[in-house]
């Protein structure tokens, strides 16, 4: 019997999503066949996996976890969309597997003791939208420069698109600026009512909440109703390569955040295109290696890979890990910057290391600008602030866990 | 169905009654229909008295279907008044209508296509049906009994229009001149008190005319049911109406027995032609 | 009849419904040129069915010939499509009026004239229908739902001879007219016949009429022909007369003095 | 007042766009009476053909004259459409003659996801581009009447344009031919055509190679709009209410009812839609929609609904 | 030579009208009954049950609702995706706001909910027919799917709009197992399944199909339209409410207004059409087909593919998906129109007929 860690992929690659569903997917498979070919897995176990096409679609998303959740030697899941993570939520803890939504899904889950299955690694939509404003503020020139000033939401009108609100709510009560909600219907190929109001509320800024073909339509619609790119800000869903390819020009100077670079100069991808596409083996087409979504593809994946490499250490070298086991390597990871160096990461993120309180372990990203063909970073490492999210965090949790009648975990368990 | 001692050829129900004719049923007075510039019928007036057989003849596009449609409230006439069994209506409304007991059939063939020749002809029973929603879906009791005496009564019919190897076939498989016995059917499983019959016979051959007039002739002689009937083949008509209105582009041009109308110059002109 | 002339020849055809209903059992019948041919037979016995099977337009309504064949001036004909026999001259006009419900009864008309190119000719050949059912022309911008059943019967025939074609099927032409109108049809069908040797093959119920038209006749019973021969000869057959001329034993009997409805005999049992 | 016109004139282009999707509804409707739920399917097979085309053509033959080259994808993307308007003809509607709306209406949901599997085989999932030339930045008129002027998008204006040719084309075809007529008679009666030799086939060919045509215009300036990719086929779901409210069977009612439909939404989703949180423009067209039809129901120009006994 | 119905006289109208008239049927439906609450339990996986058993269970239970409307009353409906999310939205505010709400107290009551909907939605079509009613029910689905994201307090003040439940329990019997979902969601569904059954071939489902052919004809027999559609609004909005709610609350858990979208409608329609309008069985086959064929076929291919040596690729096999499932519906009609339901009895028909061919 091999020593196999299997882990299942959910992506999709068809329907409304498809465009940036595919480099993600790729990006996750890549990273696994790279680290089989090159280090011959991990202390010898070798990584298997999966992929199961959801489509984006929920009921689609949990039958693959059905079908997936019990194979041998699964390590994680990923369900790349907020609905399936939702459902998968409520099943993770009876199976045992843990969930890692990177940089999407429930902005409470940053709360490891009361989400115990949960890890909303490296950002939440919360988080994001804080280092919006903070970015925002910078350039205004303070905190106190945002009173009076008009801020405009344009989002996906979805569970994903509202969850920055209560923050932003929060952050305009502090400052004193105005913030205008612009709901987008799924999945926003029609928006031109809302940048008519756009464009009658001259907001000193739009934030832009998009994902899949509503980032272009936005961007297309603001060229066609004069709002200037510049003023624009996307969350890191909102800033990949297909959002504004086919804009072109028009979108230049638009913002985004990121989590992640891109570009084919990071070691890590280097090896991927030496390894895997080297040999034929590339998931997808070359010179998408290394593009925004893809390289955030192969930072899960790599998370999840030194979370398992985290769990051997304590249960167990060359073993195959449990999913509870994994879960615990998901707790403790430590990836400073020398370790992200090692893995052939510098540069491309942020060290992180998570705990049983905080499941996300890194709460920095900076905001990178459209130049009219290719990404510029635009801002240094912000983070989020801590003041003003660690107690809605809080907050939310403890309604959860009253909800669900759940008691907080216990130091104790903490240790396990 | 292998029970056939206790059914009879013709449907129980109501006692038999005898052939004379009664009061006036139904009276159709100054009724004028118009569609935009078509007029179908201008200041038609009738009476049909209780258990008689009352024809309707006319040409082509005479008015004569739409006559039937504004006694069941399928048109709403732009002026005149139908009294139906002493009450007098403006509009008729079907429902009522059907609830007072007048039944119909339909030139064109207007089955639920979809169901079959059972049900179809059961739906003439629903007015019967008195249990609610909740009694048929747990079909208790009073649902489940219902239910089966319908279907008693509905056999009795199926019986008689010799349409039993067809129970269960969906109407709209059946040949042209079964569906209108189906049609028939419906209508008689209401126990009507007025029966309007548009076109029965169409389609059927000269044996199958004999039979339907034989039955048209015994639910009005056991049951006295009146009967308002359109028909082309002068044959039928002249043997078996009591009395025959002639309408024509709208206007009735004659009324009376059947001798009458036979002898009257302008149905003859308009309608008959020389031949007949 | 001379094998020679013969325009249509239909062969022991067996037809099915929805793969699992036998409706046809073996049907053959010629149709000679220049002829007029009536089948006749009672509800349900197959004659709708038959002229659906020679006018190919079985397969909408989920029939198939199985069996036999059908021959058209010597060509096969089960695998042309319903047009490909229009542009042959085989027309029906089917049981039922089937007009085209949003159509005006004029547009009804010309799309009979689909096949056909000759403008001068088309509008001829409307007038020649406008003079055979005046009402038709009265009513020619009414929608043809709206129009009354004797109407659309009009209108369905009509529609048919606008195609000009040399062969008619007439699937119960006389339902629902009133009777000088019927006689009107048969006088055009005899017309058509004399004059333009139109070829007819009809289904009927009103039997002393169709047979005093035609030249053959096909009495069917439940998917079979059970007797056929010239029509005069079929008239005077004592069976034919008491169950389809009704006219039994002598003189026409009332229909209020038929006795009982239980009496049906038949050929094949 | 100034911004009230720019909502007007903006939801009257967004208007006509979804009538161009509208107008492939109605086209098959009026022939066939059916519901064609690959409308939607049919604009993303076009617009990816159209777009991979012209992305492929200049690679392949070297032409290097762009508008020449787009001519040559639409004119190759326009012979796709013919193409699977044929099969669609020989292989699923021929065997479906004479049967119920229901069934036809699922048939041509079998063909939708048919189509966009193939279309996503055949051109990829990714997101491409449809660039024929359609100016992107905005104009501003009027600007002497009003501060700021008003905002108007040349690329909706001549989209609109060219949807206004389209339509007054199709309804002289429908109106003033004879296969108009016949078009109309199959939507009544697929067998009572028969029986008058219309020929089926050929018909339905004729009329899904053109409901393809306007399938592929109107993908090329949705395409252009938004970018081809999978979401174009959604386009659809919010074309239906403009088919519905100018009536299934009208040329010129698929135009009005785009009007229509785009007007209100974008005016009640700009002044009613803050009040009570945004987001209502779909639902909004769909009850201004049935507020139509509670009046007609057979929509503005739809044939009067016919039922007689 | 097995399946006959000759020998089997009727003495009675009764035994006549008994849901399944022929002795074979009633033995298969047996049998089947027997496999299923028994037999399947026995043997399927877990996976069997959470992917495929349950969610086909349910949605048989929605798509039956759907049929009643559809299929029965001739309604069409694209708006069952939000009767399901009202149902599921007001199962769980009546689950979570009202303290020791039994679970199935609340499924009914969501149930009621969508009934109320249902009505509401279901007045246009005392005047606007056929596919111009689509459009009404899509204002409902487009409403509702609005209407759960914005107003705050139907998703118990979430801030995103996504709610959930858990520990379920059935008379104080925890159904959180697979098996006990499975069950629970069985039951639910044969229950369902025989009261409807009985409802469209009593006198109610008789006038809804009346209202469906011909609905002049039918008011002339004395059917009021309005009490027919209304009521098959109401009851088919109430089956599809309890199954939105069974979707909720036991196939997902925990859902979002997206889980109900009009993709859904279209879904459950599609279930309807290819099952067979008007069939209670077909609501059972149209079920099986779109839920089971996609996922099986997202399995088998890749096994096909390896087979002849080919690596096409999830996006190649989503794709070939799509194309096979659509190809196979337009087979399927081809074959019989009426719906897999109607290509059932045209086989048993043929048994009937067996060994001869008609
Ligand atoms: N709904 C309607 N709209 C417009 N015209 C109508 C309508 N109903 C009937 N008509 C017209 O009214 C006239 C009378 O029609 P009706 O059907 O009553 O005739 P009829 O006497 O029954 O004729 P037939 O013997 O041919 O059935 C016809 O000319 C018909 O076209
Ligand atoms: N589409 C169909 N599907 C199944 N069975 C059918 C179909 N059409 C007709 N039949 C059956 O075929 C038999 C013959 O029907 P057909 O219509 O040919 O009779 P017909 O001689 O024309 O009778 P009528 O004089 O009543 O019109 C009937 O028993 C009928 O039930
Ligand atoms: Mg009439
Ligand atoms: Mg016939």
């Amino acid at each position: 019997q091999a020593k196999e860690q299997f882990f299942p992929l959910l992506s999709y690659r068809t329907g409304p999503y498809a465009p940036n569903g595919t480099p993600w997917a790729n990006g996750k498979q890549d990273y696994l066949k790279m680290i089989n070919a090159r280090d011959g897995g991990v202390n010898g176990v070798k990584l298997t996996f999966e992929e199961c096409e959801t489509g984006y679609a929920t009921d689609r998303g949990v039958e693959c976890y059905e079908r997936l959740k019990s194979r041998p030697g699964v390590a994680l899941f990923d369900p790349q969309a907020t609905g399936i993570t939702f459902a998968l939520t409520e099943k993770v803890p009876t199976d045992k597997i843990p969930l890692i939504t990177l940089g999407y899904g429930l902005s409470v889950s940053q709360d490891g003791q009361a989400f115990k299955w949960n890890f909303p690694l490296m950002g939440s939509y919360w988080t994001g939208a804080d280092i919006l404003i903070q970015h925002i503020a910078k350039k205004e020139g303070g905190f106190d420069k945002l009173k009076g000033k008009k801020i405009a939401l344009v989002y996906h009108d979805s569970p994903f698109g509202k969850e920055p609100i209560p923050l932003l709510q929060e952050r305009a009560k502090m400052h004193g600026f105005n913030l205008e909600l612009i709901p987008v219907t799924a999945p926003g190929v029609e928006q031109k009512a809302a940048w008519l109001q756009v464009r009658q509320m001259r907001p000193d800024y739009v934030l832009l909440w998009g994902w899949g073909v509503m980032n272009s339509t936005a961007l297309k619609e603001a060229q066609a109703t004069g709002y200037p790119r510049e003023k624009m800000y996307g969350v890191w869903w909102s800033g990949a390569e297909p959002d504004v390819k086919d804009v072109g020009e028009g979108a230049k100077g638009y913002n985004a955040l990121a989590l992640n670079t891109s570009g084919q100069q990071p070691k890590v991808i280097q090896d991927i295109l030496k390894y895997v596409h080297g040999k034929g083996q590339g998931t997808g087409p070359r010179d998408e290696v290394g593009t925004v979504l893809y390289t955030r593809g192969v930072i899960i994946q790599m998370l999840g890979v030194e979370a398992v490499r985290r769990a051997q250490e304590r249960f167990g070298k060359g073993k195959v890990m449990t999913g509870e086991q994994v879960r615990w390597g998901l707790e403790n990871l430590a990836l400073d910057q020398k370790r992200l160096d090692a893995l052939g990461f510098a540069g491309v993120m942020r060290p992180l290391s998570t705990s049983c309180s905080d499941h996300m372990g890194s709460t920095w990203a900076r905001v990178q600008t459209w130049d009219g063909s290719k990404w510029v970073f635009s801002s240094d490492f912000i983070q989020a602030d801590e003041q003003i999210i660690k107690p809605m965090v809080k907050a939310g949790a403890e309604k959860y866990l009253a909800d669900k009648k759940m008691a907080r975990r216990t130091a104790a368990d903490c240790q396990s | 169905m292998g029970d056939a001692a206790t059914m009879d050829t013709a449907p129980p129900g109501a006692a038999p009654a005898g052939r004379r004719l009664g009061p006036v049923i139904l009276e159709v007075k100054d009724i004028s229909l118009a569609f935009g510039g078509v007029k179908a019928l201008t200041d038609i007036s009738f009476d049909v008295r209780e258990h008689e057989i009352r024809a309707i003849i006319g040409p082509n596009g005479a008015g004569k279907s739409s006559m039937l449609n504004c006694i069941n409230g399928v048109y709403q006439p732009q002026q005149g008044s139908i009294s139906l069994r002493g009450r007098t209506f403006r509009h008729m409304n079907s429902r009522q209508v059907a609830e007072m007991g007048v039944a119909r059939t339909f030139q064109n063939l207007a089955l639920f296509k979809g169901m079959s020749v059972l049900d179809n002809i059961m739906t003439g029973r629903n007015l019967k049906i008195k249990s609610n929603l909740l009694l048929q879906a747990l079909r208790i009791g009073p649902a489940q009994r219902e239910e089966i005496e319908q279907r008693e009564f509905v056999e009795h019919i199926i019986d008689f229009l010799e349409i039993q190897a067809h129970r269960k076939t969906p109407v709209g498989q059946l040949s042209y001149g079964l569906q209108k016995r189906v049609d028939l059917g419906r209508a008689l499983a209401m126990e009507p008190q007025v029966l309007l019959l548009d076109e029965p016979m169409a389609g059927m051959n000269v044996e199958e005319k004999q039979d339907m007039c034989r039955f048209i002739l015994d639910v009005n002689d056991e049951f006295g049911t009146t009967v308002v009937l359109i028909e082309h083949d002068m044959g039928v008509v002249m043997d078996i109406s009591d009395r025959v209105v002639v309408l024509d582009y709208g206007r009735k041009i004659g009324d009376g027995t059947p001798a009458d109308v036979r002898a009257n110059e302008d149905v003859i002109r308009a309608y008959l032609g020389t031949s007949h | 009849m001379s094998t020679s002339n013969i325009v249509l020849n239909v062969n022991g055809i067996e037809v099915i419904y929805n793969h699992v209903i036998l409706v046809l059992k073996g049907v053959s019948l010629q149709v000679p040129e220049g002829s007029i041919v009536a089948i006749l037979g009672g509800n349900g016995a197959g004659k709708t069915t038959t002229l659906r099977a020679v006018s190919n337009l079985l397969k909408g309504e989920r029939g198939a010939v199985t069996k036999g064949s059908i021959e058209l001036r010597g060509e096969r004909i089960e695998n042309l499509s319903p047009a490909d026999l229009v542009q042959r001259g085989v027309v029906q006009v089917m049981e039922g009026r089937h007009c085209f419900a949003h159509l005006t009864i004029e547009e009804n008309l010309l799309t009979g004239a689909y096949t056909r190119r000759n403008k001068a000719e088309i509008a001829a050949n409307l007038d020649k229908v406008y003079a055979y059912f005046p009402r038709l022309k009265q009513r020619r911008t009414s929608q043809a739902a709206y129009t009354s059943g004797g109407e659309q019967q009009m209108c369905a025939i009509g529609r048919a001879l606008m195609a000009n074609p040399s062969m008619v099927l007439l699937d119960e032409p006389s339902m629902g007219l009133a009777p000088q109108i019927v006689e009107e049809v048969f006088e055009i069908v005899k017309d058509l016949n004399a004059r333009e040797r139109v070829t007819f093959l009809l289904a009927e119920q009103n039997t002393s009429m169709a047979l005093r038209y035609s030249t053959y006749g096909y009495i069917m019973e439940s998917g079979r022909v059970v007797m056929d021969g010239p029509a005069a000869e079929l008239a005077t057959n004592e069976d034919v007369k008491e169950f389809y001329l009704g006219v039994g034993g002598g003189e026409r009997k009332s229909f209020r003095d038929v006795k009982s409805y239980k009496r049906r005999k038949r050929w094949l049992a | 007042m100034a911004f009230f016109l720019e909502t007007l004139l903006g939801g009257l282009m967004a208007g006509m766009l979804y009538s161009l999707v509208a107008l492939g509804f109605v086209l098959i409707f009026k022939a066939s009476g059916v519901f064609n739920f690959a409308q939607g399917a049919m604009v993303l097979f076009a617009a990816l053909a159209m777009a991979r085309l012209s992305e492929w053509i200049p690679q392949l033959t070297g032409l290097q004259n762009k508008v020449a080259a787009d001519l040559l994808a639409f004119v190759l993307a326009g012979a796709l459409m013919f193409v699977v308007a044929w099969l669609v003809e020989w292989l699923v509607l021929r065997h479906l003659v004479n049967q119920e709306g229901a069934t036809l209406l699922m048939a041509t949901l079998g063909i939708a996801y048919f189509l966009e599997g193939l279309g996503q085989t055949l051109f990829g999932s990714s997101i491409y581009k449809i660039d024929i030339g359609m100016p992107k930045d905005p104009v501003f008129v009027l600007d002497k009447v009003f501060p700021g002027g008003i905002l108007i998008n040349k690329e909706d204006l001549y989209a609109a344009l060219i949807a206004a040719v389209l339509v007054v084309l199709l309804s002289l075809f429908f109106q003033k031919t004879g296969t108009g007529r016949a078009l109309r008679a199959v939507a009544d009666d697929h067998q009572a055509a028969q029986s008058i030799g219309i020929p089926l086939g050929r018909i339905w060919v004729i009329v899904w190679c053109v409901a393809g045509v306007v399938a592929l215009v109107a993908g090329m300036i949705w395409g252009s709009k938004l970018g081809v990719q999978f979401s174009l086929a959604t386009v659809a779901l919010r074309a239906l209410p403009v088919v519905i409210l100018g009536g299934l069977t009208s040329v010129p009612g698929a135009i009005l009812g785009g009007l229509i439909i785009g007007v209100g939404e974008k005016l009640s989703e700009v002044y009613i839609g803050p009040m009570v949180g945004g987001g209502i423009e779909i639902w909004f067209a769909y009850v201004l929609a049935l507020g139509v039809l509670l009046i007609r129901p057979q929509g503005l120009f739809g044939e009067k609904i016919i039922d007689r006994v | 030579m097995l399946y006959r119905e000759n020998g089997q006289f009727k003495t009675s109208y009764r035994s006549d009208q008994q849901i399944f008239p022929i002795a074979q049927d009633r033995v298969f439906i047996a049998l089947l009954l027997v496999v299923a609450f028994v037999v399947v339990p026995g043997m399927a996986s877990d996976y069997m049950f959470r992917a495929i058993l349950i969610p086909f269970l349910i949605m048989a239970l929605a798509a039956l609702g759907v049929n009643i409307l559809v299929g029965y009353c001739g309604q069409i409906s694209l708006g069952s995706g939000a009767f399901m999310a009202v149902g599921a939205y007001g199962a769980f505010n009546f689950f979570v706001r009202v303290p020791g709400m039994p679970l199935v107290l609340a499924l009914i009551l969501g149930g009621l909910c969508a009934t109320a909907f249902g009505i509401l939605f279901g007045l246009p079509s005392l005047r606007v027919k056929g596919l111009y009613l689509a459009v009404a029910t899509l204002a409902a689905q487009f409403f509702s799917d609005w209407m759960f994201l914005r107003i705050k307090w139907l998703t118990n003040d979430s801030p995103s709009g996504s709610v959930s439940v858990n520990s379920l329990q059935v008379f104080g019997v925890s159904i959180d197992s697979a098996i006990g979902k499975y069950w629970f969601c069985l039951v639910l569904l044969a229950v369902i399944a025989l009261l409807a059954k009985n409802l469209v071939r009593g006198a109610i489902g008789r006038e809804w199909m009346a209202i469906r052919d011909m609905d002049v004809a039918a008011a002339v027999i004395g059917i009021r339209p309005m009490y027919a559609k209304l009521s098959a609004f109401a009851v088919s909005s109430f089956i599809i409410g309890v199954a939105g709610a069974l979707w909720a609350f036991v196939y997902l858990g925990s859902w979002e207004p997206a889980a109900f979208s009009v993709e859904l409608s279209f879904r459950l329609l599609f279930m309807v059409i290819i099952g067979g309008l008007g069939s209670i069985m077909g609501a059972f086959f149209g079920a099986a087909f779109i839920v089971v064929l996609p996922i099986a076929l997202n399995q088998f291919l890749p096994q096909l593919a390896r087979l002849v040596n080919a690596d096409i690729g999830t996006a190649g096999i989503a794709h070939a998906e799509l194309m096979i499932f659509g190809g196979l519906i337009v087979w399927f009609l081809i074959v019989e129109p009426h719906g897999l339901a109607k290509l059932w009895s045209t086989g048993k028909q043929k048994l009937r007929l067996w060994p001869f061919p008609h």
